[in-house]
């Protein structure tokens, strides 16, 4: 399986995605400069943690314009996986791929801490190796993870089973406890939490190797 | 030359958490009778354009596209001629 | 608009002495125009030599001291002298590091302030072929109590997390303390330690005549204007008003200018022939810095060409401006547009200023005219060097009597002490920094040394940062051991083997006596530990005139110090980690 | 009850990467005419005070001690009073 990582000026969790990818999934992966038009030929595409153009403006603001979001926007519309952790959540979601956005914590600070979160929906393709209901503890590391919707989406959210993480003990403010959602087609998601810094137990945790491992799976069984 | 004074502000619906935690500070600095307040952005923005018409446009797409969020913001621009120096 | 101003002739410089605004005495102003010149220099040159011959820039004050540090042993590549120190650890890696202070600036502006000292050092590391892989701080702040205190230190948290968290380099360890010494100047002291491969170091020299000098990074702003003589000087209430300007850090931009770097130091090491940062006294004291290192080079640039904010700016402030995110190399002529190309691509401004010459002249042209025309040898090498008198404090000399508490109820004593800031946990401080991007971490704040592994090797590197400022003051020679011990338990504690220290020396005026004999004796108490440890000092920093009002903080020789983790089952963390597991007490 | 309207803004001396980084996203989607973006915060407080000046001298302290930082910014504000509801 081979997987796009998207890198833009400012994302600075490429690196950390990619060898979670190469030594941790031991699969494909190659870092794609925001410049580049094309996306044929991978299987899924994953977009970085960071903060794109300096987060200037609003985080992911700027980034959405970037060369490649045609490219991406085409990607996710033949629905192959797109999933975009932190900075590439808000990313995703200033461009229109997921509703919502991402607002400052509420207590106007960072935050970097190991966060017990619980596996919402587990019947998807980036969660089907985990079972149903489970807890997991992967790292936060933001200052922008306080995710907002309005009524509407959030009922329309819940009756699609699309929230797919929620925080046991919500550090951020965040609607509902929400940590990760995916679109409607169930092939795009965001997610504040890293699971790329928790693929070996050396590092304190190895539960975000089971998000990949969940894509590696759904993608052996199609083809 | 044309000047734009853009404000982007939050929709009234959307809870602010910077506006909320500058009110506390307020609070605590006992300017109790402080009662609401709202953070937002605040641009100005020197462009050439060929009419004060055509650098609206371009400001009005400029706010759309880049700096406000539809989700959350909404915005407000004035648009004026700078004397020529 | 700015009016251009006029600047005072060389005549009415030597009459009106505004060298001494600048913080030049009188001797050395004579020193320069009748030994080194033999002319008066003129409005610019009186500004560089202030800059460059500022302690910040010259350790005029300290150099004399700073040479009973130890830095030998076996592992040494590069000790002090460049960007930071570079210790061999094996397959032909190295570790690369540093400390900085920043305190004067994070007393004006906290957040800018210590943000920028960030920057700053981050720069460092890189420009020696590093990718900077961890940060760590050491900050000491007056009581909680005080709400001015409890600002400088939210704010000081705030921007060391801003920068180093957007730039993608984990903050991973730190200490922090609290005392009503440091109210009216705290201390902001970051370390960053990079990992390169040996092949890769890079020095700061402008070499072989011809070669070409590229600026690169940040437009030149008229900011930060005598950063260097202001860091330099005492800091009173009543000097506040003339400040400069203050820098602001632009993480993003930083980041850009070190991949772009490290990309050119990896792939077109044969044509890069020398870099470094721009750092106090910014493009007068990279380039003299340069020059210097060449041996007998010498070197021009046109201040036309150099990328400006603000229109009119003039010569001074072109050399002395310390925005940030700036660089200078040195590249082969020729295959500038190699690297002109390479930092398009990353959007960053880069022109070729100026060349190196053979002459051995610091030359400056600006609007077609010779604004300076120096030896560059009287930039950077004929500094006077000071070696003031040192006098035992009285409060050693004459101790207080022994004062033994009174502890009637034990436990309310313990749960008081748990309960002060210096003690408590420091969660709400190192929750804000980002301790894990870059996927290394394996110990992160709250342990006893902060621990990263080398990726694709067994290897880890751990590191810490401790002081104890009371104890120097106490006992600066015993203090100065104690402070090199305790960071060498921290490492061992870890599982490391100590390799090296950086160091920040934090200090009164060393016009006063008594604050002189400390800083002499701690640096003698830290020489002679770390050669029983076998921990060389590579790099480090001075901090001087730390004082306000005429009252010094207590010395506070901060020390930074990496081990080496041989293999990665030796790393372990402080926490107990079950019932009925025993615990020994060693040592006495 | 009375309405603040507070403008705080960098001083022009002061590096403003953000509005450096807006405006080369503005030239990126061809928005070529604009020459120079600036980005400040706009706050709007509601606050009770016995009268106008009363209102204006809590601002005034407010701006000075919190919402401003006199190193960097200038700020200006308008005060007005509500409407009673
Ligand atoms: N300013 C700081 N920045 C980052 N980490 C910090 C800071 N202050 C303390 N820490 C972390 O908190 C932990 C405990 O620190 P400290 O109380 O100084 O303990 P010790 O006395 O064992 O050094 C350490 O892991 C240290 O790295």
């Amino acid at each position: 399986m081979k997987f796009a990582v998207i890198s833009f000026p400012g994302s600075n969790c490429d690196e950390d995605l990619y060898y979670a990818i190469v030594d941790g999934l031991k699969e494909e992966a190659e870092i794609i400069p925001h410049t580049s038009t094309r996306l044929d030929g991978f299987d899924a595409v994953l977009v970085p943690g960071g903060f794109s153009y300096g987060d200037y403006l609003r985080t992911g603001a700027i980034a959405k314009f970037a060369p490649v979001m045609p490219a991406l926007k085409a990607f996710a519309a033949t629905g192959k996986p797109v999933l975009g952790i932190c900075n590439g959540f808000q990313i995703l979601t200033e461009a229109g791929l997921l509703p919502g956005s991402l607002q400052h914590n509420t207590n106007m600070q960072f935050i970097c801490e190991p966060e017990p979160l619980r596996v919402a929906n587990h019947n998807t393709m980036f969660t089907n190796d985990f079972a149903a209901d489970a807890h997991i503890t992967l790292p936060i590391a933001h200052g922008e993870g306080n995710y907002y919707c309005d009524a509407d989406t959030l009922a329309s959210l819940k009756a699609n089973n699309q929230i797919v993480f929620t925080y046991s003990d919500n550090p951020n403010g965040s609607v509902d406890d929400i940590a990760g959602i995916m679109n409607e087609q169930g092939n795009v998601l965001g997610m504040m939490p890293h699971p790329e810094r928790a693929v070996e137990s050396l590092l304190g945790s190895s539960d975000g190797l089971g998000v990949f491992r969940s894509l590696l799976a759904t993608f052996t069984r199609t083809v | 030359m044309f000047l734009a004074q853009i404000h982007v502000t939050y929709k009234p619906s959307i809870l602010d958490p910077q506006g909320v935690a500058i009110k506390n500070a307020m609070h605590r600095l006992s300017f109790n009778g402080v009662d609401a307040v709202t953070q937002g952005k605040y641009f100005e923005v020197t462009l050439n354009a060929d009419s004060k018409d055509a650098a609206e446009e371009q400001i009005d797409t400029i706010c759309d596209t880049l700096l406000a969020n539809p989700n959350m913001e909404t915005y407000r621009y004035d648009v004026k001629e700078l004397a020529n120096q | 608009m700015q009016e251009l101003r006029t600047e005072p002739t060389p005549e009415q410089i030597r009459d009106q002495k505004p060298y001494k605004d600048w913080g030049l005495s009188e001797d050395e102003y004579n020193l320069i125009s009748t030994k080194l010149l033999h002319r008066l220099p003129n409005y610019t040159e009186a500004g560089l030599f202030a800059a460059m011959w500022s302690e910040h820039c010259s350790y005029k004050n300290s150099k004399h001291v700073l040479r009973k540090f130890w830095n030998k042993g076996s592992r040494v590549i590069m000790g002090p002298g460049e960007g930071a120190g570079v210790l061999d650890i094996g397959d032909d890696q190295a570790v690369v590091f540093k400390a900085e202070s920043h305190n004067h600036p994070s007393f004006v502006e906290p957040y800018e302030g210590a943000a920028t000292g960030v920057g700053g050092i981050i720069r460092d590391i890189f420009s020696m072929g590093a990718k900077p892989i961890a940060s760590l701080d050491s900050l000491r702040f007056g009581e909680l109590s005080d709400p001015k205190n409890r600002y400088l230190v939210d704010e000081v948290v705030r921007g060391i997390a801003a920068y180093g968290n957007c730039i993608g380099i984990p903050t991973v360890g730190g200490e922090i303390g609290f005392d009503s010494v440091y109210h009216g100047n705290p201390l902001v002291n970051v370390m960053c330690v990079g990992l390169m491969n040996q092949e890769d170091l890079k020095k700061g020299r402008a070499t072989g005549t011809g070669n070409s000098i590229i600026y690169v990074g940040a437009k030149t702003g008229r900011d930060g204007i005598n950063g260097a003589t202001f860091a330099s000087n005492e800091f009173s209430e009543e000097k506040e008003a003339d400040r400069s300007a203050v820098q602001v850090g632009d993480p993003f931009m930083e980041k850009l200018l070190t991949d772009a770097c490290l990309e050119i130091i990896h792939d077109h090491s044969d044509i890069l022939m020398g870099i470094q940062d721009m750092g106090a006294a910014g493009l007068v004291s990279s380039s003299a810095e340069m020059a210097s290192k060449a041996n007998d080079s010498g070197l021009t640039m046109n201040l036309d060409l150099v990328p400006q904010r603000k229109p009119h700016m003039n010569g001074y402030e072109i050399m002395l401006s310390e925005s940030q995110e700036r660089m200078l190399l040195c590249v082969k002529k020729g295959e500038e547009q190699t690297v002109l190309d390479i930092f398009a691509r990353y959007e960053l401004d880069a022109v070729v200023v100026g060349h190196v010459t053979d002459d051995g002249m610091y030359k400056l042209t600006q609007h077609g005219e010779v604004v300076t025309n120096v030896p560059v040898s009287t930039l950077v090498d004929d500094v006077p060097e000071y070696v003031h008198e040192g006098r035992k404090p009285q409060h050693i000399v004459s101790p207080a009597k022994n004062d033994r508490p009174d502890i009637p109820d034990a436990t309310a004593t313990l749960k008081a002490l748990l309960q002060q800031p210096t003690i408590a946990s420091k969660k709400p401080v190192f929750r804000q920094y980002d301790a894990q991007v870059q996927a290394n971490t394996v110990v992160t704040p709250g342990s006893d040394a902060a621990v990263v592994r080398v990726r694709h090797t067994n290897k880890a590197l751990a590191m810490t940062t401790d002081c104890n400022g009371r104890y120097i003051y106490l006992d600066p020679y015993q203090g100065g051991e104690i402070a090199v011990s305790e960071a060498a338990r921290n490492i061992v504690a870890a599982g490391g083997t100590p390799i090296g220290i950086t160091d920040c020396l934090n200090f009164g005026s060393p016009d006063d006596p008594e604050s002189y004999w400390s800083l002499d004796q701690s640096v003698q108490g830290i020489a002679k530990a770390c050669e029983l440890f076998d921990t060389p000092v590579i790099s480090g920093n001075v901090s001087m005139y730390n004082e306000t009002d005429g009252k010094a903080i207590y010395p506070t020789p901060m020390i930074g110090m990496v081990g080496l983790i041989e293999d990665l089952k030796y790393i372990t963390t402080q926490d107990f980690k079950q019932a009925g597991d025993a615990v020994y007490l060693i040592g006495d």
